[in-house]
């Protein structure tokens, strides 16, 4: 018998945590666990990882929305039951791994997956772009700036032969954050999309009173924009707060602290795009997405402007970066200026810091290279 | 059959990726609420806006977390959707599942949920979107007495660890990236299930440098496989880099026209220490002044191994930009053993060492990082009880103004001004 | 013969590099009040302190520079230096001198002075170190008639401009350095002399990039020597370099054991943009992806030359560390052609500019660096009415926290709370 | 006749500005100007600048301690009299150049300078340590933490050797200041010599009162540190400031502002040691000085502490460093923790940044070396 709402407390059992993921490995990867020797990547999105013992685990990387239903994740069971002894893993990308333990079962796995249309494509590895981490946008957020599954989506479509091909340079990491919070390592990825508001919070003094702590309201703002104020709500006085629009930076913390402060907007709310962050310590050191494109607008439901500016700074790297190089190492290389000369991408005064670390941003040397921008000056 | 028109959403049927909307249709033959989540959405893409209420607290008793509240802002056109509560299910280490387990879990949710999910969280669960406010207690208790399953966290708690899939399946793992999840995942279910923190900390875990979970960027506590000795030289394997009978990078690269490998260019040239060099057909290595940067290993994984004696650096007080701007974590403990053996015990030090600190100067809603900035690190180390040590920075000090104690001071900080002003007039 | 004994300072007598010790005792046989100069210093080496008074407001009629006044605190001890203030006289670019007119300067400071000097100041000046308030108008009046010279400035003021020899003996100088760095000491006299800006501000002005007069560090408006088309090489003097015909750096190695040069290690490696590369033995230089670092023309001066098109980068606000740390001038306009023929009106203009808006919005004791830290670089470019360019930062800002302006918002900010309410119940 | 002190203002003359420097050229450089084509450097302190005509300018560089008497300019004006038609320069690192145009004049002018003992040492070119740019010091400033003419003389003292010779992998440029307001560029010296304070500010209540603006003295804290306070002097109670010496960092800005406030102190003050900064574009930008000794003792006449910091940092990069790399680019190319192991110089807490950008020099990388730092964690 079940939950029982009489008696909740009953036998009730708390606290034991994740089952032991040992219960779930495949038996190749069970045997062989810490005594792996090597990989090989033997076509996109096919990885073989050798053992001391010559056993070979063969994985097969399948990209998925993310955003799934449990009949698809029924699918996914069917297909690991019928070729990898029932058992799969999903990537920290959200990507899908069908695991065999030898090469021959690996074509009758990919020929399943074929059979099943384009709901299980094949890549994700190596020099290419994998699958986009993102967050959850209009399907479930309050906050956000922008959708999630449906840019990505439309950004998928648009570079799926990236993600079933190892032509690039080096790996692309894409991540998508529809607000400022940035759910994801959106602030270290090759290519960020992140949403944005534009607009200072409304203050809904019918409703402040009660649902927001003023005083928490007024600590949230970094910029010290929310002030303690006073307004009439049908006849008496309250308590309530203002905005000074002219120092928001629109992070919509406020709201965050206050429901009462909401500040999406149809027209205000779009899209920023920064390039050339990374994690791994691979050669460089992680470095942080860098604010390119301040601002495309809110288009669905394929979103063309993100979805173009992705691809134009894809194909300008593809083009120009040399082998192992990431976004960022390239952009570096050839200087700033080269990378908004070479992906096309106008410079705006939005790209110049102005916050807490902006000095160190400042070009302190006569080390430039002249490009379309100095053209005023040496024309 | 559809119960709204969804013109927009519709577009997002076509092309190569697997689209969710095809997906979600599919499941509201079954579970009807999903047409609404359609309908919804839909009125989303054609308000360029969300339509989700500011949060709401709900939860299950006991747990100050685990779920995320969330009402629809239109729940008379979308009664389906009316409450559409995330409940976040911890993950097993490294994400692997049986289909039992997996046919179970999606068993549960259509009793109990809308049937969406998301595989998974950015930090690592289960999420199980949408349900209503009724059905969390009996969901939680199926998942704990069916399953012998629990909640992930949320709120200002110790949020769900997640790692790499490390010794697993990757052959540069240089502790048990799973293990130590796992295990600092049960030993800390009180913190992860009962916010008593000034915000959330988030542990990750990624085997190597190579940092396959962002921990470095998204981790208030991130330990990252690494070794102390040197390189492992396969030198045979070395020559038949060369000779091209290996791919380098284990094919990675295969799409592109990158020519013949070329050791020099690829490899020892692009070292970050040019700390490589050939002797004759013998690839040299001062491990003396390499960084461990894996650049090495990751184009030549059959020519060359971490050290094999492995651990890790720990890192802290990465976070997203909210609000002083976006960290990494910092180099706090350059090496350390990592090992089930004793249970972690060193690592559960480092823990709550920063955890006693924290939640003592911590403000409210401060991340780890954040009050380390406050405070500065001089003062992090110091409270932490650590050596300074010129690995925690990337540079000295440039700036002259340096915060000297009295005590450090000879003759202290007393002194008399008449005193001083007999030997000099004023 | 010595007034006081110097125990300790005569310590400073041996060594090989000139001792100003000794130098002082040889004055002080004809300016008895050196004397207690030395004795004075004597007892601040005994006593590890200054015996200087604060400050002191001493001038000349109609100046609010170009002294330094300075008294002993232990005057009774050194009467000879009760008085001790300094007399700021402007040097004449890059510091060439006659020695009839070095000569008639010495007579000067005989006569009024101490007849010890600072050849030169931080900042550029001769230094005329120590007088009596007596002495000063007495001294300018001399300076004035018999000389043709004047002060330079201290205070809130313009600052001594002071530049590298530029043109008049180095290859590199990319226009007139000094002449530039006359014409408008001599066009700015009156913001020399009468303080009228918030604080002091800084002219210097480099040939070449090499900066040889660090302007880039410590001047609030840094002019300094760059080209816009392509460095000249001379291919034959190349190949004399190659095959060792010609010292490479001009010698500027001579000393070391560094072996035969060789072109690719220390000129093609070295370059930052690696933009260079031998075609057979022609060197190529890709000179779109040159940042004019001058390490090749350093390195082979006879064979590289800058480009024929000169002109300078003006960089802005740089100063020292009190209070917000040391600044670096930051690019501001990348290239401008500085030319006696329109009497560098083009650089008046970009120095106005910035005055205006400095003596506006600066507030007391603010060096412009700190103003535009201040208000951010993005509002300094956009009051100055310059393009906002890539090259004036080192890479796009990483924080995503953008003053948006009302008018670039579609719809602008102001918007009804119940016409959303309407379409979003709270 | 002169200054009349009845009528100071008749025919009095200003804002004349310096003399123009082209009446001070040597013919050689008159007749050059602007048609240089390269110079050569034939030994340590003699240059060779060859002009399009075919005209050659010797320049003889000679070391000068800066602190100079009129005696000793004068003798320079008899050289260059004798030698120079009567025309000589100085550097802006305060050197003395004595021009002849051609090469047959140097011997015989080196032979002057050599006969007058060691007033004019010849040297400072290329690889090697030139004349240190230093400041005021006890000899005549208020602020001074430490002297500069004595410190420098002990200084060159013990470096005289690469004053005179070209054989340091690059130029090494030594600066001081005798206080933090930093006169000179010391804050991008290869190694810049500084002297700090370390006590707080005393305040002089007898005096306090007119002689300082307290607002002024109160605003003029970049910590806040400095609050207005009452005290009492003799029997009456007069507005004063009071120091949080917790917050007090010893930038002496108090001082400047509030003669009242003095805080040098005979053990408090001395000597930090930053390395590092260079000022040109060569190669890499500049690049600020870095504190790597936090505090030497002043220690008149001759400073020991500070003259063997200096010798063993110049000594550990001779040894390590790369053709064409300053001190900053080989300590960034070892990493900062190899260079405090080569140099042998305890790393302190002190060299971690506190102040306003300090999170930009935070290591977020696991990638560093292993040094004698790191034995506590591997051995
Ligand atoms: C499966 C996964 C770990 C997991 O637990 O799920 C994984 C697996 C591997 N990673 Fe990774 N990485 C995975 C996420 C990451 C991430 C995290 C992320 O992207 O959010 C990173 C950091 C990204 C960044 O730097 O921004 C990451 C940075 C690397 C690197 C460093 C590459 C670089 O040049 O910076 C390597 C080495 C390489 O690829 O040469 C690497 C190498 C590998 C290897 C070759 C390790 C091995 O020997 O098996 C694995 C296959 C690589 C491949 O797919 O091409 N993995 N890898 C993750 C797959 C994600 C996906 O579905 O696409
Ligand atoms: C579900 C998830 C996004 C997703 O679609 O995957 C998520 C969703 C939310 N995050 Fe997050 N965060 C999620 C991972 C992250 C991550 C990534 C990570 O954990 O690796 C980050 C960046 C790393 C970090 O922690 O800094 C992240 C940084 C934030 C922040 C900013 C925190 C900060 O210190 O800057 C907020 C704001 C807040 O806490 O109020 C936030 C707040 C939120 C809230 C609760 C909205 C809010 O303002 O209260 C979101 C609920 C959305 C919803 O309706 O379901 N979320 N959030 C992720 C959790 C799923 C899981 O448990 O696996
Ligand atoms: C004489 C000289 C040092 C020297 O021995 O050469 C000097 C001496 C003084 N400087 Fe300076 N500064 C001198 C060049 C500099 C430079 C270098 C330069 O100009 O290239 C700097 C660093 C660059 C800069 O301007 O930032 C410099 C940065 C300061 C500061 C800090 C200013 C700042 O914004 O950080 C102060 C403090 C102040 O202005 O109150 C200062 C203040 C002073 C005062 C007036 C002391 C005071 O607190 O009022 C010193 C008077 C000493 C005396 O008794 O003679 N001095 N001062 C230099 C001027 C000689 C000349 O005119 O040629
Ligand atoms: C005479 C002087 C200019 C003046 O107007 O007085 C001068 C003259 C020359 N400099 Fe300089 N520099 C002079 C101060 C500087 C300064 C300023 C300073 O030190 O305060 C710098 C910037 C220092 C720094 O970066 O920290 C400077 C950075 C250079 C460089 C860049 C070297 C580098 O690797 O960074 C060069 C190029 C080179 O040496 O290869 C250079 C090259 C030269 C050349 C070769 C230029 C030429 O073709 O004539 C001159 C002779 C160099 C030599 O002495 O070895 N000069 N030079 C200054 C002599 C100072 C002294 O007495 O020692
Ligand atoms: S990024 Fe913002 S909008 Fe998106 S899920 Fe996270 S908190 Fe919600
Ligand atoms: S959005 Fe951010 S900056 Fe604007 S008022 Fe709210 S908290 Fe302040
Ligand atoms: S982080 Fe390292 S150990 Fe973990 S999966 Fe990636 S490469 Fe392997
Ligand atoms: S790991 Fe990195 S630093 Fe170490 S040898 Fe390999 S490439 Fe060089
Ligand atoms: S700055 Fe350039 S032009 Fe001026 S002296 Fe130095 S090298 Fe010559
Ligand atoms: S000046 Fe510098 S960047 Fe330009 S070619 Fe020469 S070395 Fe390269
Ligand atoms: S550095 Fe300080 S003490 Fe030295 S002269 Fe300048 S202000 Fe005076
Ligand atoms: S010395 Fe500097 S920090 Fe200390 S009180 Fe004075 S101004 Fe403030």
């Amino acid at each position: 018998m079940g939950y029982d709402p009489e008696n909740p407390m009953a036998d009730r059992i708390t606290d034991i945590g994740p089952p032991h993921y040992a219960k779930f490995y495949p038996k190749v990867i069970a045997d062989n666990k810490g005594k792996w020797l090597y990989h090989e990547i033997t076509q996109p999105g096919v990885l073989m990882h050798k053992a001391e013992s010559g056993d070979e685990c063969w994985t097969v990387r399948v990209g998925a929305a993310r955003l799934i239903s449990i009949e698809l994740i029924r699918e996914m069971c069917d297909i690991a039951d019928a070729h990898c002894e029932g058992k799969l893993r999903f990537t920290t990308r959200n990507n899908v791994e069908f695991m065999v333990d030898s090469k021959d079962k690996v074509q009758p796995l990919m020929d399943d997956l074929a059979s099943r249309g384009n709901k299980f494509p094949v890549g994700g590895t190596g020099a290419g772009v994998t699958n986009i981490v993102h967050t959850q946008g209009w399907v479930h957020c309050h906050t956000p700036a922008t959708d999630a599954s449906g840019v990505v989506k439309a950004v998928m479509d648009e570079l799926f032969d990236y993600f079933t091909s190892m032509t690039l340079p080096a790996q692309v990491r894409i991540a998508l954050a529809c607000c400022l919070n940035m759910c994801g390592a959106v602030h270290a990825s090759d290519i960020a999309i992140l949403g944005i508001h534009r607009k200072p919070p409304m203050i809904d003094n019918n409703r402040i009173t009660g649902v927001c702590e003023l005083p928490l309201a007024v600590a949230s703002c970094p910029l010290g924009a929310v002030k303690p104020a006073k307004a009439e709500v049908n006849g008496e006085e309250i308590k309530t707060v203002k905005v000074n629009a002219d120092r928001c930076m629109f992070c919509g913390n406020c709201y965050t602290m206050c429901p009462a402060m909401p500040l999406a907007d149809p027209e205000g709310d779009g899209i920023a795009i920064l390039v050339g962050g990374k994690v791994s310590n691979a050669k460089s050191a992680p470095k942080f997405s860098k604010l390119v494109i301040p601002f495309l607008p809110n288009t669905p439901p394929r979103w063309p402007e993100t979805v173009a500016a992705c691809k134009g700074i894809l194909e300008a790297y593809a083009k120009d970066a040399q082998k192992y190089e990431r976004i960022g190492e390239w952009a570096e290389r050839i200087g700033w200026e080269k990378f908004f000369e070479k992906c096309d991408i106008p410079f705006t005064i939005k790209s110049i810091d102005d916050y807490r670390l902006a000095y160190d941003t400042w070009r302190t040397t006569t080390q430039f290279k002249y490009t379309s921008h100095t053209a005023t000056y040496t024309g | 059959m559809a119960k709204h028109d969804t013109p927009l959403l519709d577009e997002l049927e076509s092309g190569p990726w697997p689209s969710f909307v095809t997906d979600i249709k599919r499941q509201a033959e079954k579970k009807p609420e999903c047409w609404d989540i359609l309908g919804q959405l839909e009125l989303s893409f054609k308000d360029r806006i969300t339509h989700w209420k500011h949060g709401g607290i709900v939860g299950v008793f006991g747990y100050g977390g685990g779920i995320v509240g969330r009402y629809s802002d239109v729940p008379a056109q979308f009664p389906g959707v009316e409450h559409f509560h995330t409940v976040r299910v911890n993950q097993p280490s490294s994400k692997y599942y049986s289909t039992e387990n997996l046919r179970h879990l999606c068993e549960l949710w259509e009793r109990h949920g809308s049937g969406m999910t998301n595989m998974h969280g950015s930090t690592g669960d289960i999420i199980l979107l949408g349900c209503r406010t009724e059905a969390l207690e009996p969901f939680f208790w199926d998942l704990t007495h069916e399953m012998g399953q629990d909640l992930g966290g949320s709120g200002s708690n110790l949020r769900t660890p997640a790692c790499c899939l490390g010794q697993s399946r990757c052959e540069w793992s240089c502790f048990d990236a799973e293990e130590a999840c796992h295990h600092l995942t049960m030993h800390y279910q009180d913190e992860i299930h009962r916010p008593a923190f000034p915000y959330k900390f988030k542990f990750k875990f990624s085997g190597c440098p190579n940092d396959c979970v962002a921990a470095l960027a998204r981790s208030d506590f991130a330990v990252i496989g690494t070794w102390k000795d040197n390189i492992r030289i396969d030198q045979a394997a070395v020559k038949d880099y060369v000779a091209g009978n290996i791919v380098s990078g284990g094919g990675a690269h295969a799409g592109g026209n990158w020519g013949d490998f070329n050791i020099k260019k690829e490899v020892i040239d692009l070292c970050p220490t040019n700390c490589m060099w050939m002797e004759g057909d013998e690839l040299k290595i001062d491990d003396a002044e390499c960084t461990r940067c894996m650049h090495c290993l990751n184009v030549m994984p059959r020519a060359l191994r971490p050290g094999a004696q492995q651990g890790a650096s720990i890192c802290v007080g990465a976070k997203a930009p909210i609000l002083d701007g976006a960290q990494f974590a910092t180099l706090i403990i350059p090496f350390i053993e990592v090992s089930a053996e004793n249970e972690f015990e060193n690592v559960i030090e480092v823990i709550e060492n920063i955890w006693d600190w924290w939640m003592e100067v911590g403000k409210n809603r401060e991340r780890v990082g954040e009050t380390m900035m406050r405070v500065g690190l001089p003062t992090f180390i110091k409270v932490m009880g650590i050596e300074p040590i010129p690995q925690h920075v990337k540079e000295p000090r440039s700036n002259p103004y340096v915060f000297w104690q009295e005590e450090e001071v000879e003759g202290g900080w007393d002194r008399d001004i008449d005193e001083f002003r007999a030997r000099h007039a004023a």
